[in-house]
């Protein structure tokens, strides 16, 4: 497979991003939270999704994404937000809570919407099938190129909305991609205690569509499988179901006791990393210098430290606030 | 409010002719739903639109709510204007979530980044002898929860304008008509299926209510069929000298608090009558509001009337016994007048 | 295939039942409610789904299900009920609205509950399919042979419900039976406009559980298929998916103006009765006489004559009932 | 209500003991959701059961709502007591139809003939930053559709007896504790977090709300949370010579109207108080029975503190504008007293 130097450069930016996001935000939201963890407490209160080591689907997808075409992600959706190249600075200080936010602290972690981009996302798992089927519609009955993508766990593939989803984006032929993220968990619950066949993508014969199956966490592997179902829908052919193997680092949420996994499952994945890996494809394509790719990884811990930083910076909304935008006039 | 027409339609085609109206004003207006294309859609709220504007903005669905409910948010969300059709609100309940934590609360989650312009339509309402998954209300549920503006008209000319509104408004707007009003040949549970709409669009304000009467001594408050009871009970009354004032709120969210207090100074009694369900709904709103901000113009205690907290039942004494209407209405409008 | 005579009986004489039900129904309906249809008015108002034409799904199972299996049906009910054994007269009764009826008249048509015979049916589309699975579940943590089938709509098969119920019951390999009736419409959408795919039993596929399409409107043949699937699921290996091309006779409901479809559609479809196609093959067995079959039909319409008298000459509750049985003690 | 014990136990374990204890004395028993099992549910619940009494009884689910609360109730249809967690009510509108066009209806439908008995257990309340889809209390929406009866603890007393009871109905049950009240260690939003609970089984019963503090200048009706506010806001009025009564209804349906009224009748002042959205909910029906029936009693008019109509809020500062909280009832209490 070719991919052409940028989409490389994009995707282990935003990779190499998505990790020093997520490892700051994992240090960042225990501020506050020790020596005893209390979920109200610190900077970042709340829930806490954080998809270390999930990197790999979402830069393989989004690498063939338009500013203009759209996202829908779930409760764990920073990878997702970061490479559909949501604002940065403003997704973070929405996270922290902060006037500066995506949506001046109303919604956080969960839901994060920038309209720039196309990009929204939700806390209720499989919400998200149907919504990006609905914005395929709009693109379709506007005769415009444009493909929308939902992103969605495993567990998700269980819920009434997939199916409904998957039936109507089939049946209308709209440009949508439905990319099941498959990390073996749904918070406690192995795979194979929730779904009853071993792999999403078989699903797709549900529908009469393509169902792909990406067997390893692996970004150019996923930039392969979605760049034809990416392709497929801009053409007008349709939707496609693809299903990606990968691993989840942290948690289900920060705080998880994670009683349900083998202590040393995580410690054994990180030996794959999908990081190093990308890595090693650049250095061997010899495209790249060893300099060249540090380099990458300091723009992305710089551009990480400074999102940061401006959500410190910025201030609270006033409480007030918190009666608008209820309603838009 | 002067109605400045002699034209007369049933409320099915005050709604669809709104409907057409916006769809040719703005092409970003489309309508989806279970049969709302060769069929009309089952209470004709669609009636007439396939022929209009074709396959590709009057879509028929698969009876998947969750589907096409999400999908209409998708489509707001991309600058489209939806009205999707529920066809009995009962059925509200295999989709709610998309309802209640998406379409009402991204805007809000975006502080107004987003806005989501669709209207949710409805049917329902009983007296027809449908049972308890075919003829509830339940717009007590979802003005219960923010994000939604609830529209429920009681008059053909109301559910025009009511609708052009909601349509236009950047807002999702639920939009909720009572089987019992529309004036199907095939339901007739009124005795007046028709009233006078202008031709031309015009819009009513969401959160506005309406004085269908006015009267001096008590104030009844209703929505819907509630209100046409009302009416018919308010020219039974007065035949007996009882001047009652009936105050059709119609709209749920926003809800015109002031015109109820207005109304209860005027009166000093009040009426609450509802095809809801009696508890945590409508009826109990519009008495604490009364009970908050004008307890000393009350010379009674607040009365309230609706489907007593029991799924509606398919036989038609039964039916008949919990539903509200005329002769319930007069009673409850003289026990108030005597206490 | 070999049919035993007692099941060649029982299947005819259902099926006569259903038919002549359905048929004495559609008049009785019209009772008052003429010369001006006002579904308010008669002795039976309400919405009136019917099934004449799609009684070979109805008896092909039931034929295989004892008094102690469980049956969730729809909005269109009688059939299954028939077929399932409910009482005709107490069934008759609550469809009028009487005291006598199963529910005292507070369910009607669309709310027959008959726990003597574990029949239940639901106007929700979808929302027998997950409560089937719930009846198998409890058949099987108690260990008990009995087995649930779930009967629905092709238009159904699109709900979440279907998904989840499905996903469910092959994942814990419940005794349950799913049973799609292919009626070629949901009201008036024809299925090619509703479903991505031809035939819903593909989608058994999803869940990794047989899927059988039974593509004649014939007992016999709905009969074979479903034998092997209960029996399946009596034996513990878990659920079947069917689906039965079938044909609806009358109206989605009655006062369907049935713009929808061909004037001569259903003219057509009777030429092929799965009726009279069970009477030539009980006749070309040598197992029956004509007599005998006639015998069949009499018992079969004298039990609906006094189903119909029962139900008229029952009371109507007193209005004050309408306050009971929210709650039991 | 006096508790004999010394012992202290959290809510989270005071559930946990309750529904093991009805699962020891009844094989009918068994609960499912999600993560109940080897998790012990997010809000600890179940914690312990599948220890003790294995995967058969104390079932995993997929992420199915729709699917596995479908499937409780067709278990209790056939003679099982199901306990199905919903993990936060905010998800309850994936499956709303389930539950209240079947598991609230199949009793009335069938006059009696089909018992449900289940129990359906979910998290609900805020105050920890989880944002609009995972802090609504929504109780309201459930209290509004009949057939269903709702619990809503404020004690791990009470958590317990209400319970053993629901499990022991023979109708369905929506059991709604606030994560704030479980004890957890890793959400501390309560001083006091654990409570008296005696070791036996025992029960409370579903429709009895309990005066938590006797008081007579002033009453306070609350539930779950607001319980725990309005009795900090006591406390601190009292300091000043206010006697605020504390009303805890503990369930909402049936809702213990005649106590409402017998404390009115006492204080002549009502507020009522909601973690729940203030409009069309429970501040409005217990508003409404007092206007209805203790109108006469009050000596000014009724006040009501509950979330304002919006989504719940994100961050913190925004958050906590909109629940409620000792210090707003305290503020709340003077305004009454001074009306
Ligand atoms: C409808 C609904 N049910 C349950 C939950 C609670 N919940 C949040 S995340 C989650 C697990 C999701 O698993 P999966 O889809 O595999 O995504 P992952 O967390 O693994 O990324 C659950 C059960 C929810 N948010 N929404
Ligand atoms: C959830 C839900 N959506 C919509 C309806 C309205 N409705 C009743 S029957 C029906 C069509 C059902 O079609 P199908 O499942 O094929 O069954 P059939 O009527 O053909 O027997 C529809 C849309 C409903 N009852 N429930
Ligand atoms: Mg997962
Ligand atoms: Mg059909």
């Amino acid at each position: 497979m070719n991919v052409p130097k940028s989409t490389l450069v994009q995707m282990y930016r935003d990779m190499v991003t998505i990790r020093v996001y997520e490892e700051t935000m994992a240090q960042v939201y225990l501020e506050g939270k020790q020596p005893v963890f209390n979920i109200a407490a610190g900077p970042v209160p709340g829930e806490m999704h954080l998809a270390a080591g999930q990197e790999p689907v979402a830069v393989g997808v989004c690498a063939h994404l338009r500013k203009d075409d759209a996202v829908v992600g779930t409760h764990r959706p920073h990878h997702f937000a970061i490479a559909k190249g949501v604002d940065l600075k403003k997704m973070t200080a929405e996270i922290f809570g902060k006037v500066t936010g995506l949506g001046r602290g109303k919604g956080g972690h969960m839901h994060l919407f920038d309209p720039e981009v196309h990009f929204s996302c939700s806390g209720i798992v499989g919400a998200c099938i149907p919504q990006a089927a609905g914005m395929a519609l709009a693109f379709k009955m506007r005769k415009e190129p444009r493909v929308a993508v939902a992103f969605f766990g495993e567990g998700a593939a269980n819920q009434g909305a997939f199916h409904e989803g998957l039936n109507l984006a089939a049946l209308w032929k709209l440009p949508v991609v439905f990319v099941v993220e498959d990390n073996g968990y749904a918070i406690s619950v192995p795979k194979h205690k929730s779904t009853a066949i071993a792999t999403n993508a078989d699903r797709a014969a549900a529908y009469g569509i393509p169902g792909v199956y990406v067997g390893e966490n692996d970004a150019l592997a996923v930039y392969e499988a979605a760049g034809e179902a990416i392709a497929r829908a801009r053409r007008g052919e349709g939707p496609t179901l693809i299903e990606v193997k990968t691993y989840r680092y942290f948690g289900h949420f920060q705080g998880d006791p994670e009683v349900y996994r083998p202590k040393d499952e995580v410690a054994r994945l990180r030996e794959d990393d999908p990081i190093q890996k990308l890595k090693n494809h650049m250095l061997q394509s010899g495209l790249f210098t060893e300099a060249e790719i540090a380099g990458l990884e300091a723009e992305a811990k710089q551009r990480v430290e400074e999102a940061f930083a401006f959500a410190r910076a910025s201030a609270y909304p006033d409480p007030s606030e918190a009666l608008m935008h209820v309603f838009v006039d | 409010m002067a109605v400045q027409t002699t034209r007369k339609l049933t409320m099915a085609k005050a709604i669809a002719e709104a409907i057409a109206q916006e769809m040719e004003r703005d092409p970003r207006v489309f309508v989806m739903g279970e049969d709302i294309g060769v069929y009309g859609g089952i209470f004709s709220a669609t009636d007439g639109l396939l022929e209009k504007f074709g396959p590709e903005r009057v879509i028929d669905t698969p009876i998947s709510e969750t589907g096409f409910i999400g999908a209409a948010l998708g489509a707001a969300a991309e600058g489209m204007r939806p009205i999707a059709e529920i066809m009995f609100i009962d059925f509200a309940g295999v989709c709610l979530d998309q309802i209640y934590n998406h379409i009402a609360k991204n805007t809000y989650f975006s502080a107004g980044n987003v806005n989501v312009p669709l209207v949710l339509m409805a049917a329902a309402g009983g007296g027809y002898n449908d049972a308890g998954q075919h003829s509830q209300c339940l717009w007590g549920l979802f003005a219960h929860l923010p994000g939604l503006k609830v529209v429920v008209p009681s008059t053909p000319y109301d559910a025009k304008g009511l609708m052009i509104s909601a349509i236009r408004d950047n807002n999702p707007v639920l939009y909720i008509f009572h089987k019992g009003l529309m004036g199907l040949g095939w339901m007739t549970l009124i005795k007046d299926t028709t009233g006078p709409v202008p031709e031309e669009p015009y819009t009513i304000p969401l959160g506005k209510a309406d004085v269908k009467r006015e009267g001096t001594d008590v104030t009844v408050v209703s929505v819907a069929m509630g209100v046409y009871h009302a009416l018919e009970a308010a020219r039974e009354l007065e035949k007996e000298g009882i001047q009652v004032e009936v105050l059709d709120l119609r709209t749920l969210v926003p809800l015109d608090r002031e015109a109820i207090i207005n109304s209860v100074k005027k009166t000093h009694r009040l009426l609450v009558v509802d095809e809801d369900y009696l508890s945590y709904g409508m009826t109990g709103e519009v008495a604490a509001t009364v009970a908050e901000h004008a307890l000393e113009y009350l010379d009674a205690p607040i009365k309230r009337l609706a489907v007593p907290d029991v799924p509606i039942p398919f036989s038609r004494p039964l039916e008949q016994f919990v539903l509200p209407d005329a002769p319930k209405i007069v009673a409850a409008v003289k026990e108030l007048l005597n206490s």
